[in-house]
């Protein structure tokens, strides 16, 4: 049962650190990224409440691990979503961050081309 | 043994190196670098905590996928990278946010370290129930018969991510195709990839949702790889994206999701509650289910990767 | 004969992560990037071969044993065309710099 | 036997923390996609081992994924270092 305890302090620090990460860093890319980090620290969360809860045979309980598999697939269609939009205000505004000095002069023409 | 948690440690260690890496390195390409590894250790990590179809599923979506989403974003982005300013947030900021961070990761690390010793399990009704859907493989029966609704709104919320990410598309490539197309140089190594893995990936991808029914594997995690395989012979410049406005594509796209739906409603008519399937048929219904989910998903996840059109429709 | 096959096992891993060390080292040290590319491909085919080699007694059926041998198959395409595309890389960063 | 498996993948993962080093001190594309590639490999060899030493023999579908998507990560490194060096000429000759 050691495994659920060193596990279960790495999913906390990973969640802290992606938390962290999210906020503290300016540029969206980042932001992004911190915030995938933070999703897997919470999907480790649940693995490891999964393995707590091994009982009848199986070396997890199925259910957390089933609901893990989908919050996967749902965490990377938010994440296609979230690059798609940063991409798209890139190429109308020529810059990469959303502090509001920063949309440059490439923003009027390019949005109707 | 005491020698087992030390390779755990290791692990832990590892993954807590490139976690830190990857949020403080200096330019956004090699934290991408750092996070395609970190999803690789993340792998290793379920395979320890006995989950093998997570594994598969971080290292397919986690890491493949999303690795090559942010690796095409950090590469467009990069231009952009030197206008952008310093922090803007100051050294108190800074710390007030580590500490909110600490004490978030401390609740978690808490909660995790004070779950009561025989912790709450829904292992045993799943063991009781397994013998419903003639499955063996517990997660398969959870994702396909206990909780058929999860799966199948998911697949919706695939398909609505498609919808927005094609909705970005500039006025002047509506219903046009994403990517630019370039001319794939015949002697290209990656010409060459292009054209010897994608049978393998197609042999392991069904080989990874024929399994699944009795062993680790799934149609997400084999979707996953036919659609790696899809956007390997994409980059290579062997083959082109269909335009957007396609009507058969967008059929396609939809099947998969409406495919589950009428089942789910079969089951209704059928005397039972929606999304129940009659009694010895349930293994063959949800195999063709799988079957019939598997293109749809690898289809929509490739055009998510892929991203909203760019070109206008003509070839 | 389980003797024979664990001594197996530890000569071939250990001579695995030797070249796996000895690749990493390589990728640090060496001055420009085609040498460290000839390090690198050491380390995967090599490395992974050896360990793949050693953990073969272990595996538990006849499958298991030929999924590892796929396992480091699909390594050594990776690898080969990693190295051609780094190459492509280092010639045109080589040319236009 | 498993004692010994262990302190290999203990090398072998750190080995693997050491090869992000070289992304650090070179930043070039080459350099990033070796980095990739060799992180990939390590890890690879460190789940075989962990498959073996936990007895999960569905370790080695989970290697043989990762096989094969440590290829389309390179890939899809390959394809933006090609894409910087020369931008893409619209498709004016005729389709695929």
């Amino acid at each position: 049962m050691s495994e659920t305890i060193v596990f279960g302090l790495c999913a906390a620090v990973v969640a802290g650190l992606g938390l962290y990460g999210a906020i503290v860093n300016p540029q969206p890319l980042r932001k992004i990224l911190a915030f995938n980090l933070l999703g897997s620290g919470v999907f480790l969360f649940f693995g490891v409440v999964a393995r707590r809860g091994a009982a009848a045979g199986f070396p997890g309980d199925p259910i957390p691990q089933a609901l893990v598999i989908t919050g996967v697939v749902v965490a990377f269609s938010a994440t296609a979503l979230a690059l798609a939009l940063l991409l798209r205000y890139f190429d109308a505004t020529g810059s990469a961050s959303l502090r509001d000095g920063a949309a440059s002069n490439a923003g009027p023409e390019s949005t109707d081309a | 043994m005491t020698i087992v948690p030390a390779l755990d440690l290791f692990v832990a260690g590892v993954v807590l190196i490139v976690a830190v890496w990857t949020v403080v390195a200096r330019d956004s390409s090699s934290a991408v670098v750092g996070f395609v590894a970190y999803g690789l250790l993340l792998a290793l990590v379920w395979v320890r905590l006995g989950a093998p179809d997570v594994a598969l599923t971080e290292a397919a979506i986690g890491s493949g996928l999303t690795g090559a989403l942010l690796i095409g974003a950090a590469a467009r982005l990069r231009a952009g990278e030197s206008s952008t300013s310093a922090e803007h947030l100051g050294g108190v900021g800074r710390t007030l946010v580590a500490a909110l961070a600490t004490i978030v990761a401390a609740a978690i690390a808490v909660a995790l370290l004070s779950l009561p010793d025989p912790a709450p399990s829904l292992a045993p009704e799943a063991a009781a129930n397994a013998g419903a859907t003639g499955l063996g493989n517990p997660i398969t029966n959870v994702l396909m018969a206990f909780r058929a609704m999860d799966t199948m709104l998911e697949k919706f919320v695939l398909v609505i991510a498609l919808v927005g990410v094609w909705s970005l598309a500039p006025d002047g490539a509506w219903g046009g195709r994403p990517r630019s197309y370039h001319r794939a140089d015949p002697e290209g190594a990656l010409v060459f990839l292009a054209r010897v893995l994608p049978p393998l990936g197609v042999v392991l991808g069904i080989y990874v949702l024929w399994v699944s029914a009795d062993h680790p594997g799934g149609a997400f995690q084999g979707a996953t790889i036919l659609a790696a395989m899809w956007l390997v012979v994409l980059m290579a410049g062997l083959g082109d994206v269909p335009e957007v406005g396609r009507q058969q594509l967008r059929l396609m796209l939809v099947a998969g999701p409406v495919v589950f739906l009428i089942v789910g409603l079969g089951g209704l008519l059928l005397g039972g509650a929606f999304l129940s399937y009659p009694q010895d048929w349930a293994k063959p219904v949800i195999l063709a289910i799988e079957f019939a989910m598997i293109l749809t998903v690898a289809a929509t996840l490739a055009l998510l990767v892929a991203g909203p059109p760019e070109r206008s429709a003509e070839p | 004969m389980s003797a024979v096959l664990d001594l197996v096992t530890i000569v071939a891993v250990s001579a695995g992560v030797f070249f796996f060390l000895a690749g990493t080292v390589g990728l640090l040290r060496f001055p420009d990037t085609l040498t460290r590319l000839h390090a690198l491909t050491k380390a995967d085919n090599l490395g992974l071969g050896l360990v793949a080699l050693g953990l073969l007694p272990q595996a538990g059926s006849l499958q298991n044993g030929l999924k590892l041998v796929c396992v480091w198959l699909l390594v050594l395409l990776a690898g080969a065309t990693v190295s051609q595309l780094v190459a492509q890389a280092a010639r045109r960063e080589g040319s236009s710099s | 036997m498993n004692e010994f498996l262990t302190v290999m993948v203990g090398l072998i993962l750190a080995l693997l923390a050491l090869g992000l080093v070289r992304v650090l001190r070179g930043p070039g594309d080459a350099d990033r996609m070796m980095a990739a590639q060799l992180i990939g490999t390590c890890g690879i060899a460190a789940l075989l081992i962990i498959g073996v030493i936990g007895d999960i023999s569905a370790a080695i579908d989970v290697a043989l994924v990762l096989a094969l998507l440590a290829t389309f990560a390179a890939a899809a490194f390959a394809e933006c270092a090609r894409r910087a060096q020369q931008p893409d000429t619209p498709p004016e000759t005729e389709g695929p």
